[in-house]
């Protein structure tokens, strides 16, 4: 099947696509946007987080045809022509990033949390990044990043 | 870790067809796994192949008892092939 | 099967990484930070080639079966399917394994565990791959399993290797062993279980393997060591290793699960086959039957001690239960014997440590490595002991303390640093976090959190501690040593280092510490890593907490190397004394003064220097077990604050104190992701983390029932760091990466029994458990959507057409 | 889409409906809402939170945000796992499915819409379009058992709903058998003993023993299976727990404490 969307402020079209296709394989596979990483496939950790209209959701569950003539806006699309977001300088000082393999998701996830909810408290910054799960670094470090991103009162590009 | 215990010497042994005896029988082989059984340091490595990891003297020890016990149970070939393993070299004494 | 032009495209391998790192001790912003937050990082499942085919590898369902026949004609004729392999196209060995090469690349007679590869396919589109595997039909004859480790050493049971099913069997006796029993006022015994863990790296296995058109491959993989890897893969191959070329992609986390192989051997088969570029990725599912798990084991112990408190003798009986095949399970074995008593002086000892092959899922390397299944049971034993004693727990510990110059129950001479005491002391004395109303406070901060399970009820506090040990890389006679090439060069006039190792960055921030290094010794501002590959000596595996100890003195060995040759060059040019030369922002120095800068000195020549560190030698243990084993020890303690809501069993881990040390601090920002997350990791075995495995068939496959810690559940960690030099390591550090997973879960398990007041014999520590609710009937086998194993996945023959 | 994702099934035609905006909408009709199939879990929160708790509670466990902003009271419906959170809130609310096809919809009570575990009572040309359910007239509570402190799916969870209009209190198993369960012979014993002691009225205090028995009648009114996430007996010893701990609180809240 053909699939028309809008992919980070770009019109985007691909053809050929199985139904059975996943949001996230079309933009890893067929999109060149492999920034979104498949690490379980089934909505539980989140690496694959991008925005679906303006909304926070796991790309693995959506499927292909579902986004047709949306709006996807994916990790790759955070930082700006000025360079890195806010969020995303927050991540690389704070020591946030071992592996990295979370860290798209997490940072899709904390921008929403930020733009959302721009001074949350500890317990809200536990609760909205709950879906996302990081092996590497005990979480604190993501923690402190999220601490530091919100103290620079940046609000999100878009 | 890889390494700590790693094999300082392979062999692999495999009792085969020739022209004249055509398949292995079944008898050869086996005897040949049972010998390579008692030995502690057998696995499989194919069909019909038996591959001996250890020591350096307690492989080619083995090597040969199995050869004999094939060829006891009229096996007319039977292959070896021997093999340090990579880094090996650098164990200890 | 479709036909088309062979097309051999070659990739363009990932550049090097440049930046200006910090020195040794400073924290550093890692170089591949920014790509990683930017999702420009390329790790091994994001790579592709035009023309690129996709893997996909059918596995067996049963645990244990004869193969009678395979039949691939259909699943060839499946349009865009480009080859379907068996074990009759392996070019060379047709087994592989670290130790023993005992495990088959693709299985023949037998199937030994549940999701053994049987068959691989290459095909235009995953899907298709999948559809392929479906027409793959292999005809079983189903052997009953075995599943118990205990049952697979009498004598009835079946061999399920040709020597039979013990893998290895060591004895330690120590002083008397326990015919020192007699001397002891009190006796406590104990039987303890450890479940299997799995590493969860968030980055599924997944490689590129790229035939080169003149019958060699190069492979883009993620992995812990390129060169062990490229020799198993060159030997199933039948090629010299110059053959098969293999370079590091990004590694989304590791943690001992991608020491083994998995599809390294498979990607590469599939593309010579094809001559086109072969990607494999697995999914979740099939990645929890790609690669090992954690040993589960039985311990079961005895431990004697004087009415004061001090050891009189410990007798240790382990059993781990190795699955089908041997991975690294004899290091294990190994590492449990030896660490089986803990870091005390124990006068007397005898331990038995067990390895033996089953049908369930083979078992090898993960953090903490034999050492983490003994720390649990020990920890145990000595708050037993201090119960029975009427002594304080930490006391006793502090009592009996291992220090430099004791003898470990293996006869080594403990070398110092050991400063097990001091380690004990500073949890001891680290505040404890207040104690705040349980009652109507935040449901993010009671058990069960926003699951709304209690405003409070039920909830009660407990406090453990636990301290644990382990050694810093391999062990036993091994020559464990790295390769670096280091080379000076000038870009843009300014001076420039390269370095190139073979050494695996899994996430730890190892490239930061070899700039850092680097930059350290040879004074420059700008540094180059190159990325690893076989084009460089071998750097050893990154495992055991090994490549800041190893890697980082090949690298510092190189840079001296390099600076030493400066200095000749200084010498000889500018006639300038031997003595007194340092170098310090890119000029050579004398006494704080510029003697000449370096691009100056080079004046376009490049010095390049390749070294090898290969560190102490250490020796195998004898028939008793005795012999000076390992390189150096490493220690940690815990001390675990949790809320137990006693009636349901739910836990919520308040804090982690953590005193630890690391000999030199190299990277504290790096230092304290380590300790974090390897306290997470050690949480996630006390409370939820175990790979249910029924009959030999994982029951839970997938991550909505194999659970790890999410933010929610793990707590605030307080450390201590000592830096407590050892002379014989670079710097004196000490390698950091595995002692937080040790003691973390102990400590965790012990504050559970204090809130308690239960034994908890058996890790992870479920609800049920703690909640004091007998089991129920056995669990049934009935699979969840992403959680039943391959007997669905690979065979799809449990898919419901709807 | 993690049974496509993981080749378990591979449907002939998938229908989106994300896109039919009517699923999207939520509204009063004849004194109840009604409440469009489509709605996130999201959405329940923040605009449902304070009409319907108990189901806001319940999707407020439902796994992350990610899951909430895009998963649906009606998927969860059509699902029809026993361990579907938002199943008890609307069982012990006593809510109807609407189902809809070219022949006109049908609305049928929830607990006869669920048949058996992942079986409804949808008709195949049918779809569910809403549900039907009246805004809470006094406390209600949800609360679920996870071995781990968030994004868990329930190993047991119980839905608790204090009617004061029509004097009754309900409670429903979720997770322990193969529908949830309304365990009414616990709904009938604490109902027993409020009228007896005059309790609608005088908001007093309900007594310690009464809670106990009602979670005792609660476990015995469980029907759980052992597997992966739990034994059966963990099961039932936990509905207990979580009845009488959520009647103390939705009792107390109907008392104007807290």
């Amino acid at each position: 099947m053909r699939l028309n969307l809008t992919v980070n402020g770009e019109q985007r079209e691909t053809d050929g696509v199985w139904e059975g296709e996943s949001l996230l394989y079309v933009l890893r596979e067929r999109l060149g946007l492999p920034g979104s990483k498949n690490a379980c496939e089934q909505g539980e950790c989140g690496s694959c987080s991008v925005y679906l209209d303006g909304i926070l959701v796991c790309s693995c569950l959506v499927l292909a045809g579902q986004a047709e003539g949306s709006e996807v806006v994916t990790v790759e699309a955070v930082s700006g022509d000025s360079g890195l977001h806010p969020v995303q300088e927050a991540f690389v000082e704070a020591g946030a990033v071992q592996c990295g393999f979370c860290t798209p998701g997490f940072v899709v996830a904390t921008h929403d949390l930020l733009r959302r909810n721009p001074e949350p408290s500890e317990a809200e910054v536990r609760e909205a990044l709950a879906g996302n799960l990081c092996r590497c670094t005990g979480y604190e470090k993501i923690l402190d990043a999220v601490r530091r991103a919100a103290a620079r009162g940046e609000d999100a590009p878009r | 870790m890889p390494g700590y215990h790693r094999a300082e010497l392979t062999a692999e042994l495999r009792v085969v067809a020739t022209g004249r005896a055509g398949e292995p029988s079944e008898e050869q082989v086996e005897a040949a796994r049972r010998v390579a059984g008692g030995t502690g340091l057998a696995r499989e490595a194919g069909p019909e192949t038996i591959l001996l990891a250890g020591d350096r003297r307690e492989v080619l020890e083995a090597a040969m008892e199995i050869v004999e016990a094939a060829l006891d149970a009229g096996a007319h070939t039977v292959e070896v092939r021997v093999e340090t393993e990579g880094e090996a070299d650098r164990f200890g004494p | 099967m479709s036909q088309t032009t062979p097309t051999t495209p070659t990739r363009v391998g990932p550049g090097p990484t440049t930046w200006t790192p910090g020195k040794v001790g400073e924290s550093d912003r890692r170089p591949d930070g920014v790509p990683k937050v930017t999702g420009e990082f390329e790790y091994s499942s994001d790579m592709r080639l035009d023309g690129m085919l996709w893997g996909a590898t059918l596995r067996s369902p049963h645990p244990h079966a004869e193969i009678r026949q395979i039949d691939t004609s259909e699943a060839e004729d499946l349009p865009g399917v480009y080859a379907v392999l068996t074990h009759e196209d392996v070019p060379g060995r047709k087994v592989y394994g670290m130790e023993i090469p005992d495990q088959p690349v693709l299985a023949w007679e037998k199937v030994r565990y549940q999701g053994e590869p049987v068959a691989i396919v290459a095909a235009d589109h995953p899907e298709t791959a999948r559809r392929a595997l479906e027409k793959v039909h292999v005809e079983y004859g189903v052997l009953d399993p075995i599943t118990d480790a205990e049952k697979a050493v009498q004598e009835d049971a079946p061999k399920l290797h040709l020597s039979g099913n013990v893998l290895r069997r060591i004895r330690i006796l120590h002083g008397e062993g326990v015919g020192a029993a007699a001397k002891a006022d009190v006796v406590v015994r104990g039987e303890y279980e450890v479940g299997m863990q799995d590493q969860a790296f968030l980055g599924p296995e997944s490689g590129l393997a790229v035939p080169d058109g003149l019958g060699g491959v190069d492979l883009y993989i993620s992995t812990q060591w390129l060169h062990i890897d490229q020799d198993q893969v060159a030997e199933s191959l039948g090629m010299d290793p110059d053959q098969v070329r293999l370079t590091l992609s990004g590694v989304g986390g590791a943690f001992g699960g991608r020491e083994d192989l998995s599809m390294q051997i498979h990607a590469c088969m599939l593309a010579l086959e094809t001559e086109r570029p072969v990607k494999m990725a697995y999914n979740r599912e099939e990645s929890f039957f790609g690669h090992v798990h954690r040993h589960p084991a039985k311990l079961r112990y005895e431990h004697g001690a004087t009415r004061d408190g001090n050891l009189v003798y410990v007798k240790a009986r382990l059993v781990f239960d190795g699955g089908a095949y041997a991975s690294s399970s004899n290091a294990v074995c190994l590492n449990a014997a030896t660490f089986a008593c803990g870091p005390y002086e124990v006068p007397n000892a005898e331990i038995e440590s067990h390895m033996l092959y089953t049908n369930n899922p083979p078992c090898g390397a993960m953090r903490g490595f034999g050492a983490v299944q003994a720390c649990f049971a020990h920890e145990a034993q000595m708050d037993k002991l201090a119960d029975e004693l009427g002594l304080d727990p930490l006391d006793l510990r502090i009592k009996n303390a291992l220090k430099p110059g004791d003898r470990f129950p293996f006869g080594q001479e403990v070398p110092p640093p050991a400063p097990v005491r001091e380690i004990l002391e500073r949890v001891k004395v680290m505040p404890l976090p207040e104690e705040q109303e349980v009652m109507g406070r935040d449901l993010r901060g009671l058990p069960g959190g926003v699951s709304n399970v209690t405003h409070g009820e039920g909830v009660k506090r407990g406090v453990g501690y636990a301290v644990g040990f382990k050694n810093i890389g391999f062990s036993a006679g091994f020559d464990d040593y790295s390769t670096a090439r280091v080379r000076l060069t000038v870009e843009d006039g300014e001076p420039l280092v390269e370095v190139h190792t073979a050494a695996a960055e899994v996430g730890q921030g190892l490239l930061m510490l070899q700039a850092q290094i680097a930059r350290t010794e040879l004074g420059v501002e700008k540094v180059s890593i190159l990325p690893a590959d076989t084009r460089v000596g071998s750097a050893g595996s990154t495992s055991a907490s090994r490549q800041s100890y190893v890697t980082g003195a090949a690298v510092k060995l190189a840079c001296e190397g390099v600076r030493e040759r400066l200095f000749e060059r200084a010498r000889e040019e500018l006639g300038e004394p031997p003595d007194g030369l340092s170098v310090e922002a890119g000029n050579v120095v004398r006494d704080g003064r510029t003697v000449v800068p370096l691009a100056e000195l080079l004046d376009g020549d490049e010095l390049e220097e390749t070294c090898e560190y290969h560190h102490r030698e250490t020796h195998p243990l004898d028939e008793n077990g005795q012999g000076d084993v390992h390189l150096q020890y490493a220690f940690a303690a815990h001390r675990a604050v949790v809320e137990v809501d006693v009636e349901l069993g739910l836990v919520r881990v308040v804090e982690i104190a953590t005193a630890q040390d690391v000999g030199k601090i190299i990277n504290p920002q790096a230092l304290e992701g380590q300790i974090e997350g390897g306290i997470a990791q050690g949480l996630g075995l006390a409370l939820m983390e175990e790979i249910q495995v029924k009959e030999g068939k994982v029951l839970n496959a997938s991550f909505t029932d194999y659970l790890i810690p999410t933010i929610l559940d793990m707590p605030t960690v307080k450390m201590e760091v000592l830096e407590l030099a050892d002379p014989e390591a670079p710097y004196g550090l000490k390698g950091v990466g595995e002692p937080p997973t040790i003691a973390s879960t102990p400590a965790i398990v012990a504050a559970l029994r204090d809130a308690t007041g239960l034994e908890l014999t058996r890790i992870p520590v479920r609800p049920e458990q703690l909640a004091g609710v007998s089991d129920g009937p056995p669990l049934p086998d009935e699979p969840t959507p992403g959680g039943a194993g391959y007997a669905e996945v690979g065979r799809l023959d449990g898919r419901r057409e709807t | 889409m993690v049974e496509l994702n993981f080749a378990r099934v591979r449907p002939e035609a998938v229908m989106d409906l994300t896109r039919v905006p009517e699923l999207r909408e939520w509204g009063t009709e004849n004194g109840r809402l009604r409440v469009g199939a489509g709605i996130t879990y999201t959405r329940v929160i923040r605009e449902l939170g304070d009409r319907l708790p108990g189901l806001a509670m319940a999707s407020r466990t439902v796994g992350s945000p990610q899951i909430r902003n895009r998963g649906t009271v009606g998927g969860n419906l059509g699902t029809a796992s026993p361990a579907g959170d938002a199943l008890p809130p609307l069982y012990v609310s006593d809510a109807e499915v609407e189902l809809a096809s070219v022949e006109g919809t049908r609305r049928v009570p929830v607990a006869e819409f669920v048949k058996a575990p992942k079986r409804t009572a949808t008709n195949p040309e049918e779809l569910i379009s809403a549900f039907l359910v009246p805004e809470a007239g006094g406390p209600q509570q949800y609360a679920k058992i996870g071995p781990r402190n968030a994004m868990v799916i329930a190993v047991c969870s119980l839905g608790l709903a204090v009617h004061p209009e029509r004097k009754e209190v309900c409670a429903c198993i979720g997770s322990a058998g193969p529908t949830p369960i309304r365990a009414c012979e616990a709904e009938d014993f604490i109902r027993g003993v409020i009228e007896e002691e005059g309790l609608w009225e005088s908001r007093g205090e309900l007594a310690e023993a009464a809670l106990g028995r009602f979670g005792e009648l609660v476990s015995e009114a469980a029907r759980p299976i052992s597997d992966v996430r739990g034994t059966a007996a963990y099961r039932t010893h936990a509905v207990g727990v979580l009845a009488r701990r959520t009647l103390g609180w939705a009792w107390n809240e109907y008392r104007g404490g807290i």
